[in-house]
């Protein structure tokens, strides 16, 4: 009797329960915006990012949307866009599908952006795409080099920024077959389409490697993960070794690398992912000696190459509108996808619409200014950010210098499929003075 | 050599197991909680032993300050969350989830505060000890004087432990209280203020893993997520009660998680604790040193 | 003498009163054995004099101090020392350790030693056992280890809940025995709570008879003992 | 007795029928909301079936959430079998890992099986790495497709893909719902009771305290993967990413905070883990500050709450209510 009795109690609870969450949900989540296009006002213009602002994700990504907000703080002094200020909201993922994807809606119907910029992750961005094109909200210059990205037919809106690992895997091959002929090479990758995408990019180019080591996302910081990657690249007799992983797995293996005594035995060459010498240099100051020699790819400029006019540039508005942050590649690259932002955003003109944005991207984008070295590839047939990479010398200092002097640049340019891999010169759209886009 | 070798990862690895292992273990003798805030709270203690070391530029003179923090940290968690919780939610089917709960809210807790303090950045706190690993007929070894400081630690919080909790009074206070608190308190035992001295040793102990690890790689909030999972699980290996079983554990598993991942590969890397512990409780349920009554064996 | 004082005392579990305005007294050195069946309340009003569980109303006093809102470890201190029910022993430890407890909180150590030697003057057996983990003992064992321990506290005050209970007459009687001797030759004040009635009376000074929370009556177990109604209803033959 | 039941299953036709009615009227967000609230719902029950009813603990329902999300999603994709059937496959694949999981359950005891379970948290998931065709750490994508033409056209306004995600969830929801409360009040209800109170007392009056704690694990478990095929159909994708150790710790905490021993707090308990962060972020946009104390002010209220409600309700607010009335019951019953 005294259960029975409970029970229809209990129902009657989650009756009343469930009504008051709908009540509480029937409650309007904002005030609707008076303006033809969502997220645009007459003199405002809302835009969204989402980014691992927590967890083990967050450290040097979590500079990223800073920089990217200081840029449109520095814009929004200087007269914003077409008379428009630039907000941007910021918002924490932990690195997580299930927080993107709820993050996103709230962006997306509570937030009311106009557009994302810069969402970060290939798994993130993945578990929020058929939301984002159904509601055709332009999603641009995705942190994330995953080549999937680029496909204009499966993410309409979707626009890659960086060059695609299968690229950088392709581009680093003929480098290797150029340079490092006859060496013995091994690879460190990360096992997931991050990998998965240069591990196809190598086998495109032929790349033969004596070792091939796995390691999955996440595990690269138990010493026994790390202890196990050096056996095997000491196994392997290699005198080389490629690195595709994120900043920390970069750390670890050198930091390894160091401890096992193989400083000045190996040459490494590491993927632009996880090259940033300010990053790795707090990770594992160990592995400095390490470092120092060592070979990276990269699209933007370094950092500490303060002769670069882009650098320069940023450097001044980030000591003036961001808190002080340091200057390293998390940070130009917020600034580089920020300015790219306020040109597509000029482009599209003063009648503001999403399909206008994205159309002014693909007729105009090839030609904005950006600090990176390598074209731009937007069009109407193809979302290809960056096609090119160029090799440095890493110094124990942090800089990165180019392999044949500073300023000699040399670009390799391909695609994500079987074109050839190609050695170009760098032409490069001017900084726009005092970094204030004028197109 | 691959395998002298391996094995010398899983004891290196083993022996950090081992330390938060022990940790673990010796809240669940003076309390039996077993405290998800751990890896927390030596995070914590990690960031204090690091302003410290800022401030003196000494690691070692950094470690006991971190000691204290630990202790101070585990008997306020203690005194002010923990024994509210046994008086309001002793009883009932929360009772036994209720500290689980409250400890894994304590780890989000110290998370978000050393996350609102320090930042998510990555921080170095540097031990003098080299991380080389010793030359060997020119060979190095993947054992370093670092990695030895880290095994003699945990012995030496191993054999500290064992001797308070087998030879003084404190330690049959700690035993008696984590067994029979009611009991006890009839022996004119003060059950709450002894539980409490319990989490400020284990507190101490987790700030040793720490401050001894950390200089393996680096510190942030979430440096030490890893440990929490292995450590938990070297402790349910050695038998949760056992000091020894504990340090046995975590080289049980710094060894079979090295063997897994050189001959079996690493994309079984966070399967391989599970496998460990599958086969280890399929053949003894209680932990290799757990008994019936969870014995005294130090 | 003035010694135990319990005056209008109530307890109650949750919404149940398991003990209804109950009052009586034990004077010093005196042997008062509370009679009552299962769930007559004698379990509980101990625990609450020896500070384990709060009361809802009333007195108790030791010695013209009130026993009330004071913790279980610190009665002990002031020498009010309860052996609860079911032997009172930790099992996971040995005799010794088991013994060590009683006096672990006292300054005294000399004293310590020489309660720890009379407890084994008292019962031999644990001095062969002393090794011996606790959970290997028999029932009569346990508790003369669980009377031993308390006895090192050197109690003014010894609250027993039931040290018959499960033993076998002939452990009974040693145990009743001993207690009988303990409490001439210390001067102790005990309080006994037993089923066993015939055996607690012949030993007791007076005899508490309490039913459902409440007090039937009292008086000199003499007296109580020849009470054929009493012995009908309550005592059980 | 057979009335009430008539009459309880009225009352779940009407909510159900009120819910879906009401969809047509709120916000897109909201209604997305409501089915991440379903999808908690029963995770959570799923946890007080297992903790508040037959008294065990586990800290890896993430891992059978997982085993119900993938195997939903591999029937659909390669059996191509209609959803609702999808996801009683991935809830009859996890309440067949979770009888496995159960038989060595009943071996463990507390801690250990806390500790194994939460191991399995970890370990399990990144299992997808292992074989090719669970899509690795990139998962694979699900996606249910829009509502059928003769419902949408049946409703006003738009109906949002949300909006049907919300109507399957609704749907499974209740009738979880329906099922655990009958469940419940059958023998095998009265029997979890009976061990939880006392397993000794339960195994002397002939209960099988074993089977009765695995058959505890198993509906729990199939719960879990139903749970979990849900959340793939939210997030469109299964990958070991979205069934992390933290999603384990959510849900137990969810069941914490409804009460773990009362079913119908489950509602509350989803409610409060979907409110929670969009109130914490509020107010960490609303204080402002450093970037280090706005990242980090959402996890530390939701901490605190965790804390403060274990020591101040550890038994949901319902609970104690109830526990009022059956002490004055039982007091009644003593005079």
């Amino acid at each position: 009797m005294l259960v029975h009795r409970s029970t229809k109690r209990g129902v009657f609870a989650a009756t009343i329960a469930a009504v008051a969450a709908l009540a509480v949900s029937a409650l309007p989540a904002q005030a609707f915006t008076p303006h033809s296009e969502i997220g645009v006002t007459a003199n405002t213009i809302k835009l969204g990012i989402t980014v691992p602002l927590t967890g083990s994700a967050a450290p040097g990504y979590n500079k990223v949307p800073y920089a990217m907000k200081a840029y449109f703080d520095y814009v929004n002094d200087n007269g914003g866009v077409n008379g428009r200020k630039i907000s941007l909201v910021i918002k924490d993922d932990a690195y997580s599908p299930i927080l993107a994807k709820s993050v996103t809606n709230d962006l997306i119907l509570k937030d009311k952006v106009f557009a994302l910029v810069g969402t970060l992750g290939t798994a993130n961005n993945e578990a929020t795409t058929k939301f984002v094109n159904d509601k055709g909200v332009p999603r641009l210059f995705v942190n994330t080099g995953y080549s999937g990205f680029a496909n204009a037919k499966k993410y309409p809106s979707t626009y890659a920024l960086f060059p695609s690992y299968y690229m950088e895997a392709k581009v680093m091959g003929s480098f290797l077959a150029e340079k490092y002929a006859g060496h013995k090479v091994a690879l460190l990758y990360q096992d997931d389409d991050f990998g998965l995408d240069a591990l196809a990019g190598f086998g495109q180019a032929g790349t033969s490697f004596v070792a091939k080591i796995p390691y999955a996302s996440g595990s690269q910081v138990d010493p026994t993960v790390i202890g196990k990657w050096i056996t095997s690249i000491v196994a392997s007799g290699a005198d080389t070794v490629v690195v595709f992983g994120v900043s920390t797995a970069t750390a670890a293996a050198l930091g390894g690398a160091y401890k096992a005594g193989l400083a000045g035995k190996i040459q490494w060459i590491l993927g632009s992912v996880g090259a940033d010498p300010t990053t790795i240099k707090t990770l594992a100051p160990t592995a400095l000696p390490l470092l120092n020699g060592a070979i990276a790819a990269s699209f933007l400029p370094s950092a500490s190459d303060a002769n670069d006019e882009y650098v320069k540039q940023f450097a001044e508005i980030n000591a003036k509108y961001n808190k002080g942050a340091t200057l390293d590649n998390n940070v130009l690259v917020g600034m580089n996808a920020g300015m790219l932002t306020v040109q597509a955003l000029r482009a599209a003109g003063t009648n503001l619409t999403r399909a206008k944005l994205m159309a002014a991207i693909e007729s105009q984008g090839s030609k904005f200014a950006s600090a990176g070295f390598a074209p731009l590839g937007w069009s109407k047939t193809s979302h290809v950010g960056y096609n090119g990479y160029w090799f440095g010398k890493l110094g124990a200092d942090g800089s990165q210098t180019p392999l044949d002097g500073a300023g000699k640049y040399v670009l390799y340019t391909t695609d994500s499929s079987s074109g050839a891999v190609a050695k170009a010169t760098i032409a490069r759209p001017a900084m726009p003075a005092k970094g204030l886009p004028t197109n | 050599m691959l395998i002298l070798d391996t094995l010398l990862i899983g004891l290196s690895s083993g022996a950090i197991y081992a330390l938060m292992a022990l940790a673990l273990v010796l809240v669940w003798r003076s309390t039996r909680v077993v405290n998800f805030a751990q890896a927390g709270q030596a995070i914590l203690s990690t960031y204090i032993g690091y302003e410290v070391m800022n401030r003196t530029h000494s690691y070692w003179i950094s470690i006991p300050f971190a000691i204290i923090a630990g202790g101070a940290i585990a008997a306020f968690i203690d005194a002010v969350i923990m024994r509210a919780l046994a008086k309001r939610s002793h009883k009932g089917s929360v009772a036994e989830i209720a500290p689980v709960i409250a400890t894994l809210g304590m780890l989000g807790l110290i998370r978000s505060l050393t996350g609102a303090i320090w930042g998510n950045e990555y921080l170095q706190y540097t031990s003098p000890v080299s991380g080389k690993g010793y030359l060997i007929g020119g060979h190095t070894i993947p054992f370093s004087p670092q990695n030895t400081v880290i095994v003699v630690g945990a012995l030496l919080v191993m054999g500290v432990f064992a001797v308070i909790f087998k030879f003084t009074n404190l330690g049959l206070a700690l035993r008696a209280a984590s067994f029979q608190p009611e009991i006890s308190r009839l022996a004119g035992i003060r059950v709450d203020r002894i539980r409490t001295i319990g989490w400020a040793f284990a507190g101490s102990a987790g700030a040793v893993a720490g401050a001894l690890v950390t200089p393996t790689s680096y510190l942030s909030p979430n440096s030490l997520d890893l440990l929490l999972v292995s450590g938990f699980v070297a402790a349910v290996i050695g038998g949760l009660d056992s000091l020894i079983g504990a340090v046995l554990g975590g080289l049980i598993l710094g060894v079979g998680f090295a063997f897994i991942l050189q001959y079996i590969g690493t994309s079984v890397t966070f399967s391989a604790a599970f496998i460990i512990l599958i086969v280890v409780l399929f053949v003894r349920p209680r932990g290799i040193l757990g008994s019936k009554v969870g014995r005294r064996d130090a | 003498m003035s010694g135990l004082i319990v005056s209008d005392l109530s307890i109650s579990h949750g919404a149940i009163s398991a003990v209804k305005n109950l009052s009586f007294s034990v004077d010093q050195g005196q042997l008062a054995a509370i009679i009552g069946s299962n769930g007559a309340g004698k379990t509980t009003l101990l625990r609450a004099l020896s500070g384990l569980i709060p009361v809802a109303g009333g007195g108790a006093t030791w010695k013209g101090q009130t026993l009330l809102g004071r913790k279980a470890e610190d009665l002990v201190r002031a020498g009010i020392v309860h052996v609860s029910e079911g032997k009172s022993v930790i099992p996971e430890l040995n005799v010794k350790e088991n013994l060590a407890l009683g006096g672990i909180w006292r300054k005294d150590k000399k004293d310590v030693a020489a309660a720890t030697e009379e407890v084994f003057e008292l019962f031999p057996r644990l001095r062969e056992r002393i090794e011996q983990s606790a959970d290997t003992l028999s029932g009569g064992e346990r508790q003369m280890l669980a009377i031993g321990r308390a006895l090192i506290a050197r109690p003014e005050l010894l609250l027993l809940d039931e040290p018959s209970l499960g033993l076998a007459p002939l452990i009974i009687d040693q145990i009743f025995t001993a207690i009988n001797q303990l409490r001439h030759r210390l001067g102790l004040t005990v309080v006994l709570v037993e089923q066993n009635a015939m055996s607690a009376l012949k030993i007791a000074d007076i005899g508490i008879i309490i039913n459902v929370g409440s007090l039937v009556t009292s008086g000199p177990s003499k007296e109580l003992l020849a009470d054929a109604n009493l012995r009908a209803a309550y005592l059980g033959y | 007795m057979r009335k009430s039941k008539a009459l309880s299953a009225l009352t779940f036709l009407a909510l159900g029928l009120a819910l879906l009615g009401l969809s047509n009227f709120v916000d897109e967000l909201r209604v997305y909301q409501g089915a991440q609230i379903g999808v908690y719902i029963i995770a959570i029950s799923s946890i007080i079936l297992l903790t508040g009813y037959s008294g065990q603990i586990s800290l890896g329902h993430g891992a059978l959430m997982a085993i119900g999300g993938y195997s939903a999603v591999l029937s659909f994709t390669y059996w191509h079998l209609p959803v609702l059937l999808a996801f009683t496959v991935g809830a009859l694949s996890s309440a067949l890992a979770g009888f496995i999981l159960g038989m060595a359950a009943a071996r463990l005891s507390g801690p250990y099986l806390a500790g194994t379970t939460l191991a399995l948290a970890v370990g399990l998931p990144s299992l997808a790495n292992q074989f090719h065709i669970l899509g690795g750490e990139q998962g694979l994508s699900f996606d249910i497709g829009e509502a059928p033409k003769w419902i949408a056209d049946k409703t006003v306004g738009e109906f949002t893909q949300y909006k049907w995600f919300f109507w399957i969830t609704v749907l499974c929801t209740l009738v979880t719902m329906w099922f655990i409360k009958n469940l419940l009040q059958s023998r095998y209800g009265r029997t979890w009771k009976a061990v939880r109170g006392n397993p000794s007392a339960a195994a002397l009056s002939g209960i099988n305290v074993g089977r009765s704690k695995v058959l505890a694990f198993t509906v729990s478990s199939a719960l879990a993967g139903l749970a979990g095929a849900l959340l793939a159909m939210l997030l469109g994708l299964v990958a070991p990413m979205a069934f992390t150790l933290t999603l384990s710790f959510t849900i137990v905490t969810g069941a914490v905070l409804a009460g773990v021993t009362n079913l119908a707090g489950s509602i509350v308990g989803a409610l409060v883990l979907v409110v929670i962060p969009e109130l914490t972020d509020a107010v960490a946009t609303h204080l402002g500050g450093s970037q280090k104390i706005t990242a980090n002010l959402p996890g530390l209220i939701t901490s605190v709450l965790l804390i403060l409600t274990v020591i101040f309700a550890p038994n949901g607010p319902q609970l104690h209510k109830r526990m009022r009335a059956s002490k004055k019951e039982s007091s009644n019953t003593i005079k």
